[in-house]
């Protein structure tokens, strides 16, 4: 019955609804993208009739936000609360730092591109992107959970060697557990 | 019949004087003499005392003199238990110090004398039915203590020994006042004829008469402002000295003070005043003792106190009260000299004698620390040792007698002597031995008699009936003043017949 | 010759000898110990029965021995508690210097115990009182730790207690001519006013100071801590219980017959409650295990004398069961903290953390009797507490239920310290080498846990022979009225509203945890206490991040105006007061025999003056 | 047998209705909260959605045996709770197992679960949890008193300990005992904000500032149990304030309108407060509640 593939379908889609319908997010306030998710969350633009909803700790999260550029030294931080979350989970980028370094493109500490160091389901552009962006980018997130393809952390699991030899790249000391999904 | 009660005074008197004679020919014998001659003292006074609590009691006339005129010696179950008790002090304590001095003959010498003197005079002052007679053994004992307690010869017992000295000067001196007041009122000497005659007297001398005893006694029997000599002549006497001076001695200045008050005269108010200056002794040497840094004097003082306690169980006045003061006073024998025979040896390489230096001596010491608890244990009073018995007997006496509050001015006190010595027991047991310290192992002779001490309160503890038959006859015979009176005047009628 | 004296002869005679067995061998020791424990407890419960008595006299007093049904039940906490902590301390002790005086001590603090609850006279129950708290005394001072502190203030307070006690006796004495107890209690009726009150409160002094109330409790946390655990758990767990012991008895002899003995009853009541009260907040903030479970002690008896106090039969009996509840879980958790010690050296929660996983049955069963000790159900502490309340609400004493149930709720505060700082919190290196404690010293945990969990679920196999032992102290029996009124016992005493609620807890338990295990158990992982959301960032082998110290601190800030002021600090000022009156009346001694001369002079004075009013 | 599988059934009922209700009322507090803040807020339905999302991920961890079984215990609180609790009056419908004396029973068996799973925080080694559960439980301390309080007026006053003779007292009498009695009513619904750990007495889990506290480290399916067990305990808690105060109900939308209307309290007195350190809200337990408690025990003494 459980195995049945239509009753499995069925189970996808509510599972999917639900996922959709309530995402609980760890905003990581790396950078000023930070500045941008009051706003967001209160009332003019209130994400939580989207089901967008704050969360404590990683454990609870399923959407990692990554507001902002990130230094390396952060980077570990970001990496370790990412290996943290549990499936299925899934990662923003917000802000042009987080695609291509933004103004600090330069920067000797900087990332320039965060999908080479962790998935990235969503990019939201901007500098800052403003909260309607902000909107706009969990909604199409939605669309992705929705049409099951928000599916960053497979890859991550999938290219483990990779994404890892690009983070012992940048991080120097790399003193971490071991990462056991 | 082994052999009569005036052997008790004069064996050991001879003994006295053969200790140099014997020890010119043969060193040795100046130890084994005494312990020889209080053995077979011993051996008499226990079967006087089965003989006399069966038949009654041995009334002895000296020089053949009938009472009222000639010196008697009276060997009832009241002074016959005492007579065996200090005898049987003397005996352990002579155990115990029979290495004393081990190098050094004279002093040997004249510590044996000086010794058998003590047992002497106070075995005398408690057998003798004359009061005269009892003055002069007063101060034999005295003597002989005030030698003894300047023994060491050092500046501090020297000047423990002349305190002692002049107090007790003034105690004999109120003393033969005492007497002589009689002698002038009554014209008679003997005890037993004084107190047939006391009512003959006119009562404001029976009053002073009263008070010069109780004075000149009180010095001898410790009570309150009459004892500040007791702390450092204990306390700088040497060890067994001590103990004989808390076993033997004191008794004898109780025995003595308690047979004018009970015997001689029947002044009203003095039973109350033995219960007031009891407590007053007991409270305030007590309360010293709690202050006290040196183990020796802490001992001092709570011998004070348990005198106190004693007189205050004499108090009482009833059969009752009577036993159970004759319980606390051989407990108060065993247990104090115990506690100085070891006491002895836990300080034993220290100058100055402080509590603090017997820290650890339980790992050093085990089987004399072993005993100074046993002995402190007994001494306050913890069940199943032999003090719990005669702190009961007194407390039941009291109530009975109706005086509630001094049991809990009593039991008051019990709890600071309860705390001062268990602080030393934490001490000896709990601490850590003072680096400057070298423990003294006891000798095989003082460990002989430490442990007789320890068994024998173990076994009165555990069964007291041992001694209460005696004790319950001694109180009787104490209190019975006409017995006395006739037991005395009549072995002089039989005499003359 | 009668098996009472062979009991005694037997227990004293062990004791000696495994005195002397400790210089020949350990094992000889050990095995003496032992065998002389579980001889007489065999002894005791197969050859002398109710009612058995002994006739003897000592000196003139005659005295009797016997064990009627009311001493019944405490001798199952003293014999229980004695095989289960000899089997431990046999264990605990071992490599320990001076086992000879502690296994003599043991052996001899077991005897006064069962002395205590043999003694048909007033005589041979102080002598054992006695003897028990000088055996427990040189065992508290065992570990020369704060020597002069705990035992001193313990000896202080007993012998306070006991002195009161032997001034209550000998008015007994005096006034009936008589030692034995009964005829105290036949007599007491008849006594003068005076003595009315004066008994109860002077008995009530002894009793208290054992079983720890508030003004006399001051000893009691000290005590606890720095005795050997192995003993500590008989020392807090049965020797206490004397103190409750005696309690009862005074109540019910002599309370009852005060003319007005509703201020009486109040007066003790409360102080229980306050007792309680307090002591929980101490136990609150004590970083110690050995303090915190001492404090808790304290508290525990606090409701116990309040139950007893109130007096009610359904008071009664729930301080009774009580007595046997805080017994079997006392000694469980001061066993497990022996066992905590003995594995890891210390007993601080801020420096052992995370030994769940290294001592699993120790945590067990130290879970098991933190539960009967805060009284959640099904274990037998909330049978305990439930008759309590019941008995309080019954008997109008509203304010007195609220001041109890605050004492019993802020008891969950130290009870998830106790189990947080040894068993939870982060996994440290430093205590990696942990392992289990030994089979010798886990057994007995286990063995009470569980039966602290038979008795919560039939509490009728205690009720039983606690309303035996109630019925010999002249109340009725409770077994028809107060068991099956309650609604929660059926008529053999057992929870029968429990057995529904029982099954449904297991249930729900059940059912959730395997939905909890079932589901994605695949995908579950069990993680260690390092991998922990602490920001992204990765704790260092070496730091440790349990939280551990000042671990009530609000809750602590929210009752500090009560806990400003402590009773040992008053106790201090007149102790000091006292010592340094002692001094200054102790330079009467001046050293100086000038001064002495003048004494006598003055004496002679003085008496010549009075001479008439003195002796006229 | 028989009767077993009645009660087992009734137990599955009446746990479906709770978890149903409760799980709205906490959806209602979402959307209530975001109105009375100007926002359109999530659908009321929105927790039904975060619990089955909750349920539906996929991985979890946890840090051992305790913090494994920790969710079960308060699900145990919960549904046991619920089970004594009666639901309506004369048991209809839900069968109960309320007996005389539960009311202390019910004292003690809402602390188990709050207590095993603080051990299951305590097992995760996260400071946040520890920290969080100390706060509980001071706080606990301090609600209780005023709670315990106002339970004890009650039972003095009618000689009884337990809830379904109250329920029946207000039946036959016709006069609520919030009415009867007003101080333990009040104090009770002080207690009751504690209770609901609402603010002002969110500090326990204050997410800003401990991450959650006890429950940092449960995700998934431990969450979800967690959730569904909170629902479950409000439900059970709102019905024993309505058995005792408000006069039962008599059926399931009688009991809906007055449990809500209960409810309305807590969550309206908590969106307009801020928070309160622990031992300000030990404190204000220990005030004002405590003292209508002891006002209620003396209506009840003396009246």
């Amino acid at each position: 019955m459980i195995n049945d593939k239509n009753s499995q379908k069925i189970v996808d889609i509510i599972q999917n609804f639900a996922r959709q319908h309530s995402l609980w997010v760890l905003a990581y306030g790396t950078g000023c993208g930070a500045i941008e998710l009051p706003p967001t969350m209160t009332s003019r633009y209130d994400a939580e009739r989207l089901g967008v909803r704050g969360a404590a700790t990683p454990r609870q999260a399923d959407v990692l936000l990554i507001t902002g550029y990130l230094t390396t030294k952060t980077l570990k931080r970001v990496i370790r609360v990412y290996e943290q979350m549990q499936d299925p989970k899934y990662v923003i980028g917000f802000g042009s730092c987080t695609i291509n370094g933004g103004m600090y493109w330069d920067s000797y500490n900087t990332i320039k591109a965060l999908d080479r160091y962790m998935p990235v389901d969503i990019y939201i552009n901007g500098c800052m992107p403003r909260p309607e962006a902000v909107l706009s980018g969990f909604a199409k997130l939605q669309k992705l959970i929705q049409a099951g393809k928000a599916d960053g952390a497979k890859k991550y699991k999938e290219n483990l060697e990779w994404y890892r030899a690009n983070q012992k790249n940048v991080i120097p000391n790399w003193r971490m557990p071991e990462y056991n999904w | 019949m082994v052999g009569s009660p005036v052997l008790f005074i004069a064996v050991p008197l001879l003994a006295a004087f053969l200790i140099p004679l014997l020890g010119m020919v043969w060193k040795e014998s100046i130890r084994i003499l005494p312990g020889l001659v209080l053995l077979y003292m011993l051996v008499l006074a226990i079967t006087l005392l089965e003989q006399v609590m069966h038949t009654g009691t041995i009334v002895e006339i000296l020089a053949g003199w009938k009472p009222p005129w000639g010196i008697n010696l009276v060997f009832s179950p009241f002074t016959g238990i005492l007579a065996t008790l200090m005898i049987l002090m003397g005996f352990i304590i002579w155990i115990y110090s029979y290495r004393f001095k081990n190098v050094d003959f004279e002093e040997a010498k004249k510590y044996f004398i000086l010794f058998m003197m003590l047992v002497t005079g106070s075995v005398g002052i408690v057998l003798t039915g004359d009061i005269f007679n009892q003055f002069v053994f007063i101060e034999i004992t005295s003597i002989s203590a005030y030698a003894l307690t300047a023994f060491y010869k050092h500046r501090d017992s020297a000047e423990a020994s002349f305190k002692y000295l002049m107090v007790g000067s003034l105690s004999s001196m109120f003393l033969l006042l005492a007497i002589i007041l009689i002698y002038s009122q009554l014209g008679t000497l003997n005890m037993a004829d004084i107190a047939s005659k006391a009512h003959l007297m006119k009562p404001e001398f029976k009053i002073l008469a009263v008070i010069f005893f109780i004075v000149g006694l009180g010095i001898e029997a410790e009570i309150f402002p009459l004892n500040g000599w007791v702390p450092d002549a204990y306390a700088q006497a040497p060890g067994p000295v001590g103990a004989a001076f808390a076993g033997i001695v004191v008794k004898a200045g109780v025995y003595a003070l308690i047979r004018i008050i009970f015997t001689l005269f029947d002044v009203s108010g003095t039973h109350q005043f033995l219960i007031v200056i009891g407590l007053t002794t007991m409270i305030i040497s007590e309360m010293a003792a709690i202050r006290q840094d040196r183990l020796k004097r802490m001992l001092a003082y709570s011998s004070l106190g348990q005198m106190g306690l004693v007189l205050v169980a004499f108090g009482i006045g009833t059969e009752e009260g009577i036993f159970a003061a004759m319980f606390l006073l051989i407990n108060h024998a065993i247990g104090k000299s115990l506690l100085f025979l070891s006491g002895s040896y836990l300080v034993y390489n220290s100058a100055d004698k402080y509590i603090s230096e017997t820290n650890g001596m339980g790992k050093f010491l085990p089987v004399t620390s072993f005993l100074f608890a046993l002995g402190a244990l007994a001494v306050v009073g913890m069940p199943p040792f032999s003090g719990f018995w005669g702190k009961f007997f007194m407390m039941s006496a009291a109530a009975h007698a109706n005086m509630l509050l001094i049991i809990a001015l009593i039991l008051s006190v019990s709890l600071i002597e309860l705390v001062y010595y268990f602080r030393v027991i934490n001490r000896i047991y709990f601490y850590k031995k003072e680096s400057h310290i070298t423990p003294k192992k006891p000798t095989v002779n003082a460990v002989i008699a430490m442990a007789t001490l320890g068994v024998i309160i173990l076994i009165i503890g555990f069964y007291p009936d041992l001694i209460s038959g005696y004790l319950h006859q001694a109180s009787q015979a104490l209190l019975d003043k006409g017995k006395y009176i006739q037991d005395v005047l009549s072995t002089g009628q039989l005499l003359t017949h | 010759m009668n098996m009472i004296y062979i009991l005694f002869t037997l227990m004293f005679g062990g004791a000696i000898l495994t005195f002397l067995a400790h210089k020949v061998s350990g094992l000889l020791r050990d095995t003496l110990f032992v065998l002389t424990v579980l001889a007489s407890t065999v002894l005791f419960y197969t050859k002398i029965h109710t009612g058995d008595t002994v006739d003897f006299s000592i000196s003139g007093l005659s005295l009797q021995w016997g064990i009627n049904a009311y001493g019944r039940i405490f001798s199952m906490i003293v014999l229980g508690l004695g095989v289960m902590a000899s089997f431990y301390s046999v264990s605990y002790m071992k490599g320990k210097e001076r086992l000879g005086y502690f296994y003599f001590n043991f052996l001899i603090s077991l005897m006064s115990m069962m002395g205590i609850l043999m003694s048909h006279d007033l005589v041979s129950f102080f002598i054992f009182w006695e003897m028990m708290t000088w055996s427990s005394y040189f065992i508290v001072i065992y570990n020369g730790k704060n020597v002069q502190r705990s035992g001193i203030n313990y000896i202080i307070f007993s012998a306070l207690g006991a002195y009161a006690m032997l001034m209550a006796i000998v008015m007994v004495y005096a006034h009936t001519q008589s030692l034995m107890i009964p005829d105290m209690m036949q007599a007491f009726p008849f006594f003068p006013a005076a003595y009315k009150i004066w008994l109860p409160i002077l008995f009530l002094t002894a009793f208290t100071v054992k079983a720890a109330m508030m003004p006399l409790h001051v000893w009691a946390p000290d005590a606890y801590a720095d005795s050997p655990m192995a003993y500590t758990s008989v020392f807090s767990g049965a020797l206490s219980k004397m103190g409750i012991y005696g309690m009862i008895m005074v109540f019910v002899t002599m309370v009852n017959y005060l003319p007005d003995d509703t201020w009486f009853r109040e007066t003790i009541a409360w102080l229980g409650a306050i007792t309680a009260i307090m002591a929980t907040l101490w136990a609150i903030a004590q970083d110690d295990a050995r303090k915190l479970l001492a404090w808790s002690s304290v508290a525990q008896l606090g409701y116990i004398i309040t139950g007893v106090a109130v007096g009610t039969p359904l008071a009664m009996l729930s301080a009774l069961f009580l007595s046997v509840m805080h017994a079997l879980f006392k000694a469980t958790l001061f066993m497990a903290v022996g066992a905590i010690e003995k594995q890891t050296g210390t007993t601080k929660f801020t420096e052992v953390t995370g030994l769940i996983r290294k001592m699993p049955w120790t945590f067990i069963s130290s879970l098991l009797a933190i539960i009967g000790l805060a009284g959640i159900p099904p274990l037998g502490g909330f049978v305990g507490k439930w008759m309590l309340y019941e008995s309080l609400i019954n008997s109008n004493h509203y304010i007195l239920v609220i001041a109890i149930f605050f004492a019993s709720t802020s008891a969950f505060l130290y009870c998830y310290k106790f189990l947080f700082g040894f068993f939870l919190g982060q996994e440290e290196k430093e205590w990696e080498h942990v392992k289990e404690a030994p089979a010798l010293m886990v057994l007995p945990m286990i063995i009470m846990a569980t039966l602290l969990l038979v008795f919560g679920v039939f509490p009728g196999i205690v009720l039983k022979p606690i309303d035996l032992g109630m019925q010999t102290l002249g109340y009725s029996t409770t077994a028809g009225t107060f068991w099956s009124m309650s609604g929660l016992f059926n008529e053999w005493g057992n929870q029968i509203m429990m057995r529904p609620l029982a099954y449904a807890i297991g249930g729900t338990f059940l059912f959730f945890l395997i939905i909890l295990t079932v589901k994605g158990f695949k995908e579950t992982r069990y993680v260690t206490t390092k991998d922990i959301s602490s920001s992204g960032e990765v704790p260092l082998e070496h730091e440790n991040l349990t939280f551990s110290e000042g671990f009530y601190q609000p809750f602590l800030r929210a009752v500090c105006p009560v806990m400003k002021r402590r009773m040992m600090t008053y106790y201090q000022g007149f102790g000091q007061g006292m010592e340094a009156f002692f001094d200054y009346l102790r330079r009467v001694y001046s050293g100086n025999g000038q001064t002495y001369a003048i004494y006598v002079i003055v004496f002679v004075v003085i008496l010549l003056l009075f001479k008439n009013s003195l002796f006229g | 047998m028989k009767e077993i599988l009645y009660y087992t059934w009734g137990a599955i009922v009446s746990f479906v209705v709770a978890f149903s209700v409760g799980i709205t009322y906490m959806g209602l507090n979402r959307k209530i909260t975001a109105r009375v803040q100007n926002r359109y807020g999530p659908p009321w339905y929105q927790n039904f959605i975060d619990v089955i999302k909750l349920y539906s991920k996929k991985t979890s961890i946890h840090h051992g045996v305790m913090h494994h079984m920790g969710p079960a215990f308060i699900m145990v609180t919960a549904v046991v709770s619920l089970l004594v609790i009666p639901i309506l009056n004369g048991n209809k419908f839900f069968p109960n197992l309320n007996f005389q004396g539960d009311l202390i029973f019910l004292l003690y068996i809402m602390v188990f679960g709050p207590l095993g799973m603080a051990l299951g925080a305590g097992q995760t080694g996260n400071p946040n949890s520890a920290i969080g559960v100390t706060r509980g439980l001071s706080q606990m301390a301090g609600f209780e008193i005023p709670w315990v309080m106002a339970l004890v007026a009650l039972m003095i006053q009618y000689k009884t300990t337990s809830i379904v003779d109250l329920m029946n007292v207000q039946v036959e009498s016709g006069r609520w005992l919030m009415f009867s009695s007003p101080f333990a009513f009040l104090a009770a619904v002080m207690a009751m904000l504690g209770m609901f750990r609402y603010a002002p007495f969110d500090i326990v889990g204050a997410p800003q500032e401990l991450a959650s506290g006890p429950m940092s480290e449960n995700g998934g399916k431990y969450l979800f149990v967690m959730m569904s067990a909170g629902s479950v305990f409000t439900f059970a808690k709102l019905t024993l304030y309505v058995d005792i105060f408000m006069g039962g109900a008599d059926n399931l939308i009688i009991l809906v309108v007055k449990t809500f209307t209960l409810y309305l309290i807590p969550m309206l007195y908590g969106i307009t407060s801020p928070r309160y350190r622990t031992e300000q809200s030990v404190r204000w337990f220990w005030g004002w509640p405590s003292f209508f408690g002891l006002l209620a025990i003396l209506q009840a003494a003396l009246f």
